[in-house]
């Protein structure tokens, strides 16, 4: 196990400068460094020498990847790649082209977002299983088609419109809670507790309808059949039997994403003011701020390749037959 | 859920996004929309930022907050400069004679006026700064500028002003007015270059060199030398950039590490303004507090005519400012500020910018014949209106060395007269604007000497005046210059071939406004292609001059027309100047030019005015913009906010303004009562939903084999 | 017997829950008596299944109980409520399934569900059921109880698997035992453990056990008494001795007459050889550690020598995992050996490569256990049997192709209009028959035989090997037969190889191994095949 | 206007959707051959739902299909213009621009509700007298007809009845072709018909009413909503084919390749989706449509009229979801591959010595047919979806695309209005929603008939 987790930590690192690879190419392949310098300098009386100093002193000054009259290894260093996207491999995430410090914006910033996913995450999966065991226990009949029905509507509605929707009425109409914002502390939960219940609705159509279909496939294999020839009921055979076993494949899509919750929500960070890594995200997007947008795609690679070995550990531990070499 | 909606009970009402606050204590409640970038005095040059830290830097002047049009007054200066002439061997000379090599500003500081409370100011017994670290570890248990337990004042000098300027003259601090300013402080551009050969590894000293035309005379006194007449240089001495700035706060922020800590200048400003920043989350809020070692300042006892019975007087003598605490939240989206101005929790619809969404306009006002006025629903509401004309122009400018739209030929300047008649911009204001805005009649814009109001003042080339209002000239008029300039209805009258005209935009090519823009050229048989980009691309566009025709704007930086004429004079455009010229459209008319260095260098007078006169009917005539118009903002206030007069350039407006707490707290609790019938309904609902489930699955449990029909228990 | 039976059901019938009229099961009846192995015989479809688990109430949504009744110690199951049917399943009637491994829960410990069903019907603290279930496990024969009972299924060979699930139907000491195919899946020699174990409960606990099989040997060998089931009906019911000796209805006779004949052997004249194996290894790497090294070797096939002559056929006899396939495999070139040589015609085939071995494949064949998946279901016969003559260029026109194809079709006794259908339109017997015509289409010397009667029903299954054996004659083509099954030996193959982990442990004339086996195993083996008489 | 003096405009994603829908009929009529998947498309129509939603989609790939012929019309000959040189309008229309009529070119100034007759805000006007006063102006189009505005209601009630039995008949029409066409089977045709006659009626109803009403009302400026719906439709259905379409071949070719070679190819492959799909989704595709913006703002040359850019912005979304979901197909295939190619029937053609390529050819791709058929089907929906939250964010398709998103996002604001602006944020969702839940539904039936897995369950 232990010589398992080195190797996958090892096989990360090819990924990762691949995926440097990527944003870098993306960002300078039609952008100068001069662009981004002027994307970030004032309206009025921008001088070239300005220019020229912002470049310089963000390090932009060099070759992107290739540092033809440089000699030896630094022809490899002695480039943008090397000193930026590289650098991140040692955590020095460096300053954001407006002069910030990325590594606190990001530390700042995951309060919220996870604030908002880790609700939202827990209690989402938590009912979405309740639901299907539900619906599966009455598999077969009316009222199963009439959830499955229900969920197919419920999946077909962008999430846009359940945001939209639901802070028009709750909020606006209703007055129950907060439009948007946040207050870190005890206050959080009021400016939380819309954005939480809009993202597990939007969520209960695909999750549990997915759930449904996990948990039927297990009911009709014979362990199940062997637990009724036991004399199990009906609830104990879902829970004890069905339940564990579905388990498995919901453990491969769940366990992926919770590293990954760290990201935030770009919607509802967006929607409620929340002021998390999703609206970090979408603002660096927007003003071109390579800086953040390479840390933030590291981060986020990281997050995921880390996902997936906790997958793969978690199933070791849900299923005695997994062993890992 | 239900447990935190019983929690949230203890609150007066559950959608109060804002933090409780102490008792007895005035907090403001603002918004602002753009995330902030720079806070550094030198470097910030726009709005948004404006509004927070002119609060906390105050200049040698700034603008009477009342009078119009705009007349500076002394701030942290005791009276108005005096300026004195020399010859280029430094003699004094009159003002008249031919053209003084230099002019000098000498401004004599109030004395005994205190910065607010600063860890870099705080001192230990020995009277040595309390907070100077050899590096970085020793300094690590301080993450933000709030964990410093000490804080210290002291008094401002003449010294912190020659600070001051010399930190806009040092090139690492990126100040946007580097270049522009150069040109007339005496030595800027050398301290420049000095500073930059100099080790700036670490703090450099900017007092131990010296800068020639920023003498230092005594304790209070600071005199400024600048090359030639420039009488706009004291609305210059108004502005955030010439704000003084303590050497040890310089040091202080240079402490090794504090910079990866965005412990900077740039972050944390330090000023001895009526406020000052006890919360900087550029991703949440900013909380302003009041400065306890403001001066005593007190609110103008006069005011413009009219403002007496407005009440804007009502707290004459009174010292300011009135609030302890300002806070404003980070609205990205207009939608859900605007929604919290409504519930009452923003006292003000925004304190940036535009900051009524066009559909929430439609709500708030009625636009009649005479103007806009409040909708009946805010009026029982008791929201008042403040509005202002900007000194400001938005325009559409064509390029002037286009060879299509381009040249002083008259064909071309036909074509262009014939396009600026076709743009209907009272209707582009009306729906898009909601009126929000006057059409232009030429460069220069309300409030600016050298505009004229009435008859005389309309553009004779694209209006007529009708019954007492300018009227638009009619389409035909535009036809008939069209066909003169060679394109009979839009095609060219040799080959037949459509005129087609491309409009560079950093918009994008679509929506509503785009659409518009396209059928008012369609109405002459112009066919209108964009070119849009984003904002980078566009720049370069301009800088360039690879534009046929584009969109752009111009916000005064002090109320004098050499501010807005400066954009048609030709040595600034990109070509002459070698930056990113002022002047846009490319128009270089010699006889304008000169013209413009005469009127540059005088002071208001009716000569002045006949000058202006003269150029501005030189533009109106070769028509290098069309489309212009001036806004007008209108920003609401909720009952219990007074004193809110709008001032077009002065940010510096909070100490003056007052609340009235008691009323807003029973307002907010009136507007915000919960409806709690949907959170019932939802329960039962799903109550309703898990009943016939639990009694199916009874049924289910006592099902037996009914042979005859195919309906069985669980298999 | 004339004991009074404790379960007895009357005409059940079980037809599709919507269209209920074409029934599943019609009118089946029969009784259980104490102490008593009543087998419920049939092949595949017939219908056993259903009545297995109708009788338990655990039919799938599908299907639906249209008529009759089970009378279990006098009342009815059917009318009894879901709660009251949980009380008797697993306490008073239990039930085993075919396959052990996904009959059990794969996440549960196997003590815990044992347990669970202690826990349901019985008043045992856990102590007591501890006890009880290592008693248990003891009783059904799974060494080391003690280990084993915190063990998973997984670990667990698969007869010790078909144990524990007898176990837990054992746990609550049930008066009937519903046992649906409980040794399909297992090895002869476990299969025979498994029955005896089943017979002496049945005897010691008086427990009334329903066998359900389709193999007629365990059927003799088992049951008291025996039921055949012919398309959802009982055909006939007899006692097993006057069963196989006066079968009533014809089709009872043909599934008799369906069992191999093992009296004569096939005598087999020393011939030269055709393909020679020596001392063939194959074997597998097992990687372990961050840098995946080679650790250790899985020897599938270890030192394996033998002989093929020239139409003769040679049977590689062993049970599952010994390696026999694998060999197979080696010599069609599809597994590269680790050492050793394959010799055929005089080229070394392990030696060859990819384009060289491509002239001999022709002369190579193979025919596949699984008739279902041994047949590409998107092409149809034609293109099947036609693929190796374009791949391996025997140089024929479109229509000489098919002309050979129907022809091929004619020889394994299909309709030539066959060519044109897809695979899963034919029975498997009928794709048995196409895979052979497949193999012979490029009339190859050697045709290696992994199997292909395992997955078949009885019936068919012989009428596949005579085929096979008719086709030797006619073409003087080789076989090397691989099988687990010892039963269809004697009148298939000239020479046995019986194989086990690897290594061939006994090499000879058929009659000789069967008949006075050398090796203990091989005598196992022998004895562990189910006998008519 | 005769057909023959346009200028044919042929977008990149015109070809590609007609092409696509070419090569599926294609596709599928090949796959009839096979009894085993005519049987599996037999059970996926032999469901009433399968054969209505499938009709829907059918309508609304139909009216994405006619908006994917555009063209542009001539303007006049002028005076002193050579008569052989024709010159076109910068304006670009679609075949479905004309059988929409007038729908588009109705503008009124704001905002009206769904049928008004009156303006939604009051504005000043001047009376005879020349005294202003406030009132809500008529609009300039909607019920420009009548000739008294009291008759509204009458008016709307003849003609939808006019709308909905010319509807009718057309549908009529239609069926009777139909029925020409397909021999009877157990398939539901009654089902296809009612769905068939529905939609024409209501096609019907929306073009004739439409064209006097604004049946969903106007935005802000004046467009009709109802309008801009339908024009969305295109792009909506566009990206939901497009990107799938265009991430096929890769993940095809290298899911299959890793799987059936396995060793450094397969290495090579998983390394190459893994970090594709460890790079978080949206950074990736916002990233590279603003880039991708840049790249085209750039070189305004390569196109002619500003509908081409937003086209190459849109193919530019297209191939950038193609990429984020590629890993995923690819995948699957993967395993697949490694499970088929472990199959007696590729072993047996490597008995046969049958070459790689063939036996990819001919064994490998048709099994794994099932899963691309149904990758495409389920993600179908779900990429219809991620337009509208792209859109949302800025980085979807170009503004000036009629797509559900931009709807959306434009209407957003227009709930803080008093009265609440609605009918924009309805259309749009109205729209949308039957296409994804048509979509949804479709691909479970598929799903359910093409799956081995659902397949074996059916067997017991």
């Amino acid at each position: 196990m232990f010589a398992y987790i080195i190797r996958r930590l090892l096989y990360a690192i090819p990924i990762l400068v691949g995926v440097n690879l990527i944003t870098f190419v993306l960002f300078f392949v039609v952008n100068s460094p001069e662009d981004v310098a002027r994307a970030h300098l004032g309206e009025k009386y921008v001088t070239p020498q300005a220019i020229e100093n912002w470049v310089h002193e963000k390090g932009y000054n060099h070759p992107l990847m290739y540092n033809a009259d440089a000699d030896g290894l630094n022809r490899i260093t002695d480039t943008i790649f090397y000193q930026k996207s590289l650098k991140l491999f040692t955590l020095d995430f460096g300053q954001a082209d407006d002069g910030r410090d990325i590594a606190t914006d990001v530390l700042t910033r995951m309060g919220p977002s996870l604030a908002l996913a880790i609700p939202t995450f827990v209690i989402g999966i938590w009912i979405n299983i309740c639901v299907a065991l539900i619906v599966v226990m009455f598999r077969a009949t009316h009222l199963d088609k009439a959830a499955v029905a229900l969920f197919v509507s419920l999946m077909s509605i962008s999430g846009l419109f359940y945001i939209i929707g639901g802070q028009y009425m709750v909020a606006t109409l209703w007055r129950l809670v907060p439009i948007s914002g946040f207050e870190p502390g005890a206050m959080a939960w009021k400016f939380l507790i819309l954005p939480v219940v809009i993202g597990v609705i939007s969520g209960i159509g695909l999750g549990a309808r997915w759930y449904r279909t996990l948990f039927l496939e297990t009911v009709d294999q014979d362990f199940v059949r062997t637990a009724r020839a036991k004399g199990v009921s009906e609830l104990g055979v879902l829970f004890h039997h069905v339940l564990p076993n579905a388990l498995l494949p919901i453990l491969t899509g769940v366990v992926v994403v919770i590293p990954s919750l760290f990201m935030g929500s770009l919607l509802m960070e967006a929607f409620f003011g929340i002021p998390g890594l999703g609206s970090y995200m979408l603002d660096a997007i927007r003003a071109q701020d390579f800086a953040i947008v390479r840390t933030m795609v590291f981060v986020g690679s990281v997050l995921y390749i880390l996902g997936l070995i906790l997958t793969d550990i978690s199933y070791t531990m849900a299923d005695p037959r997994v062993r890992l070499n | 859920m239900l447990v935190m909606i019983m929690t949230g009970c203890t609150d007066t009402s559950w959608n109060n996004p804002n933090p409780p606050e102490q008792p007895g204590e005035t907090v403001y409640y603002g918004s602002f929309s753009t995330r902030l970038q720079h806070l550094d005095p030198v470097r910030s040059y726009s709005a948004e930022e404006a509004l927070f830290i002119d609060q906390i830097y105050e200049a040698p002047y700034r603008y009477h907050f009342l009078k119009r049009p705009y007349v500076l007054e002394p701030a942290l200066a005791k009276g108005m400069p005096e300026v004195s002439y020399l010859d280029k061997h430094l003699k004094p000379v009159p003002r008249d004679s031919s053209q003084p090599a230099y002019s000098v500003y000498i401004i004599t500081l109030k004395p005994n006026i205190r910065y607010q409370p600063h860890p870099a100011l705080a001192k230990d017994e020995q009277d040595n700064a309390l907070y100077l670290f050899k590096d970085e570890s020793s300094a690590l248990q301080y993450k933000t500028l709030y964990d410093f337990p000490q804080s210290g004042t002291r008094e401002l000098i003449a010294a912190d002003f020659a600070y001051g300027i010399k930190r806009l003259a040092d090139p690492k601090n990126k100040s946007p007015l580097l270049g522009f300013l150069s040109n007339y402080i005496v030595g800027m551009e050398d301290f420049s270059k000095t500073v930059m050969a100099q080790d700036r590894s670490g703090w450099l000293d900017l007092r131990t060199l010296p800068l020639e035309g920023v003498e230092v005379v005594d304790k209070y006194t600071l005199a400024i030398r600048i090359k030639g007449l420039y009488p706009q240089f004291r609305y210059w001495l108004a502005m955030h950039f010439f704000a003084p700035m303590p050497w040890e706060a310089d040091r202080f922020y240079h402490n090794p590490g504090f910079q990866n800590r965005n412990m900077t200048v740039d972050w944390y400003p330090i000023g001895t303004g009526a406020f000052m920043m006890t919360r900087n989350d550029p991703n949440s809020g900013i909380t302003l507090e009041r400065n306890p070692n403001y001066r005593t300042d007190l609110f103008p006892s006069e005011g413009a005519p009219g403002d007496k019975e407005k009440g804007f007087l009502t707290d004459a003598g009174k010292p300011m400012p009135f609030i302890d605490r300002a806070t404003f939240r980070l609205e990205k989206e207009s939608l859900p500020q605007w929604s919290k101005f409504m519930q009452g929790w923003y006292d003000r619809s925004g304190d940036d910018g535009a900051n009524i969404s066009s559909s929430n306009f439609d709500r708030a006002f009625t636009v009649s014949g005479n103007g806009v006025d409040l909708s009946q629903e805010m009026l029982d509401r008791g929201i008042t209106v403040s509005t202002e004309l900007k000194p400001s122009i938005y325009y559409y400018g064509f390029n002037m060395k286009d060879p299509v739209v381009g040249g002083t030929t008259e064909a071309k300047r036909k074509l262009r007269q014939a396009i600026s008649i076709a743009i209907n911009t009272e209707e582009f204001l009306e729906i898009f604007a909601n009126g929000r805005g006057q059409a232009a009649q030429g460069p220069i814009p309300p409030g600016i000497p050298g505009y004229v109001e009435g008859k005389a003042g309309i553009n004779p080339y694209i209006y007529d005046w009708v019954d007492g209002r300018p009227q638009r000239k009619s389409v035909e008029q535009a036809k008939r210059l069209l066909a003169e300039a060679g394109y009979p209805n839009g095609r060219d009258k040799n080959t037949g071939q459509p005129l087609i005209l491309y409009l560079d935009t950093t918009g994008g090519d679509a929506g509503p406004i785009a659409d518009w823009r396209r059928r008012q050229f369609e109405k002459i048989g112009i066919q209108l292609e964009y070119r849009t980009s984003d904002y980078v691309r566009f720049k370069e566009k301009m800088r360039n001059g690879n534009t046929q025709m584009f969109g752009w704007g111009w916000l005064a930086d002090y109320p004098d027309p050499e501010n807005f004429l400066f954009l048609l004079d030709g040595s600034q455009t990109s070509e002459n100047c070698q930056c990113d010229g002022a002047n846009t459209s490319n128009y270089d008319n010699p006889a304008f030019n000169l013209l413009f260095q005469q009127m540059k260098a005088m002071d208001n007078s009716p000569e002045r005015e006949a000058l202006l006169a003269r150029m501005v009917e030189m533009v109106r005539k070769d028509a290098p913009w069309f489309s212009g118009y001036h806004t007008k903002e209108y920003y609401l206030n909720n009952s219990w906010v007074s004193n809110v007069k709008r001032h077009g350039i002065a940010k510096d407006t909070f100490k003056y303004l007052r609340l009235d707490t008691a009323e807003r707290s029973q307002r907010q609790v009136q507007w915000n009562t919960p409806v709690v019938w949907p959170l019932i309904a939802g329960l039962a609902g799903t109550a309703i939903i898990i009943f016939p489930a639990i009694r199916a699955y009874r049924r289910r449990q006592t099902q037996t084999i009914n042979k005859s029909t195919s309906q069985r228990g669980n298999g | 017997m004339t004991q009074a039976s404790v379960l007895s059901v009357r005409n059940l019938s079980v037809g599709l829950k919507n269209r209920s009229q074409d029934a599943v099961l019609k009118n089946i009846s029969f009784d259980l008596t104490p102490g008593e192995i009543y087998a419920l015989v049939g092949e595949s479809g017939s219908g056993k299944s259903v009545t297995s688990l109708a009788m338990m109430r655990l039919l799938p949504d599908a299907l639906t109980v249209t008529e009759g009744e089970v009378l279990f110690e006098g009342q009815d199951l059917f009318s009894a409520t879901e709660q009251q049917m949980t009380a008797v399943r697993g306490h008073r009637i239990a039930m085993i399934f075919q396959d052990a491994l996904t009959s059990l829960n794969p996440v549960k410990k196997i003590g815990t569900q044992i347990e669970e069903a202690l826990k349901l019907h019985t008043t045992l603290d856990s102590k007591a059921r501890r006890k009880h279930i290592i008693g248990l496990l003891q009783e059904v024969g799974l060494p080391e109880p003690e280990r084993r009972i915190d063990w998973y299924p997984h670990q667990l060979s698969g007869g010790q698997q078909q144990r524990v699930m007898i176990a837990i139907a054992l746990a609550c000491e049930p008066d009937v035992l519903i046992a649906d195919e409980p040794t399909t899946a297992l090895d002869v020699t476990i299969q025979k453990q498994v029955l005896d174990l089943i017979h002496s409960l049945s005897r010691s606990r008086q427990l009334a056990v329903l066998l359900i099989t389709h193999d007629m040997g365990v059927v003799r060998e088992t049951a008291h008494r025996v039921g055949v089931m012919y398309q959802g009906e009982i055909i006939e019911e007899e006692s097993c001795d006057r069963f196989f000796h006066n079968p009533q209805k014809d089709y009872s006779r043909r599934l008799i007459a369906s069992l191999p004949d093992q009296r004569h052997f096939r005598d087999s004249t020393p011939v030269d050889a055709l393909l020679s194996v020596q001392n063939l290894k194959v074997h597998f790497p097992q990687r372990q550690g961050a840098l995946q090294r080679i650790h250790n070797w899985t020897k599938a096939v270890d030192g394996v020598s033998l002989t093929l002559g020239h139409g003769e056929t040679l049977a590689l006899v062993g049970e599952s995992g010994c390696g026999k396939t694998t060999t197979g495999r080696a010599i069609l070139n599809l597994d590269q050996p680790t050492s050793g040589h394959i010799t055929f015609e005089g080229h070394t085939l392990n030696t060859l490569s990819r384009s060289a071995m491509h002239p001999l494949r022709r002369k190579i064949q193979v025919i596949f256990q699984d008739p279902y998946s041994s047949m590409n279901p998107r092409m149809t016969v034609l293109r099947i049997i036609e693929e190796g003559m374009i791949s391996l260029k025997l140089g024929l026109t479109p229509n000489q192709r098919e002309e050979r194809v129907i022809e091929l079709l004619q020889k394994v006794q299909l309709e030539p209009e066959h060519r044109h259908r897809y695979p899963h339109e034919f029975s498997g017997g009928q794709r048995q028959r196409i895979a052979i015509a497949r193999a012979l289409a490029v009339n190859p010397q050697l045709i290696i035989c992994d199997e292909p009667t395992s997955a078949l029903d009885v019936s068919t299954r012989a009428e596949v090997l005579k085929l096979l054996q008719q086709l030797q004659q006619e073409l003087g083509v080789s076989y090397l037969f691989i099988t687990h099954d010892l039963s269809i030996i004697p009148q298939l193959a000239h020479r046995v190889a019986v194989m086990k982990e690897g290594k061939i442990v006994e090499l000879g004339v058929t009659k000789a191994v069967l008949t006075q086996p050398q090796h203990s195993y091989t005598q196992e083996l022998l004895r562990a095949v189910p006998q008519l008489e | 206007m005769d057909i023959f003096t346009v200028k044919p405009v042929i977008l990149w994603t015109d070809l590609m959707l007609w092409l696509l829908v070419i090569s599926i009929t294609a596709f599928l009529f090949s796959l009839r051959s096979n009894p085993e998947s005519r049987d599996q498309w037999r059970q996926v129509f032999s469901s009433r739902l399968g054969m209505a939603t499938f009709i829907i989609i059918l309508s609304y790939i139909t009216l994405a299909l006619i908006d994917s012929l555009h063209f542009r019309k001539p303007l006049p000959p002028a005076a002193g213009q050579n008569p052989e040189t024709t010159y076109y309008s910068n304006k670009v229309h679609s075949v479905l621009d004309l059988i929409l009529g007038e729908m588009g070119e109705r503008k009124e100034r704001s905002y009206s509700e769904p049928f008004a007759l009156k303006s939604f805000t009051k504005e000043n006007m001047t009376n005879e007298q020349g005294q202003t006063y406030r009132d809500y102006p008529d609009l300039e189009h909607a019920g420009s007809h009548l000739e008294n505005k009291a008759e509204h209601h009458r008016d709307l009630l003849w003609q939808s009845l006019i709308g909905l039995t010319k509807g009718l008949l057309f549908g009529v029409i239609l069926c009777a072709l139909m029925k020409g066409t397909t021999r009877s089977s157990s398939l539901p045709w009654g089902t296809a018909m009612t769905t068939i006659l529905v939609i024409c009626m209501l096609l019907g109803w929306l073009l004739h009413v439409g064209n006097l009403y604004h049946i969903l009302g106007t935005d802000r400026a004046g467009n009709d909503t109802l309008y801009d719906s339908i024009k969305g439709i295109r792009t909506g259905v566009l990206i939901g084919t497009l990107a799938t379409l265009i991430m096929m071949p890769i993940a095809i070719t290298l899911g299959i390749c890793a799987g059936y070679f396995k060793g450094w190819v397969d290495d090579t492959v998983q390394y190459l989706y893994t970090t594709l799909s460890s790079i978080p989704g949206i950074l990736l595709i916002a990233a590279a449509i603003l880039q991708f913006q840049v790249f085209i703002d750039l070189n305004p040359g390569f196109f002619e009229v500003g509908l081409e850019k937003a086209d190459a912005r849109f193919l530019g979304l297209c191939f950038i979801l193609g990429i984020t979901s590629w890993a995923g197909l690819c995948r699957l295939l993967r395993a697949e591959t490694l499970k088929i190619s472990q199959l007696p029937y590729v072993q047996a053609a490597h008995a046969f010595g049958v070459s790689h390529i063939r036996v990819i050819r001919q064994h490998i791709l048709p099994n794994v047919m099932h899963i691309i058929l149904i990758t495409f089907v389920l993600d179908f929906s779900g990429l219809v979806l991620a337009e509208a939250v792209l859109s949302y964010i800025g980085v979807g398709v170009d503004s000036s695309m009629p797509s559900w998103g931009n709807m959306i996002n434009l209407a957003r604001s227009e709930l803080s209005q008093e009265p609440v602006v609605w009918w924009n944020l309805v259309g749009a969702f109205f729209f949308m929603f039957t296409l994804v839940l048509a979509a949804n539904l479709f691909s479970d039936l598929v799903n359910e008939a093409f799956n081995p897995k659902n397949r074996q369950e059916r067997a017991q």
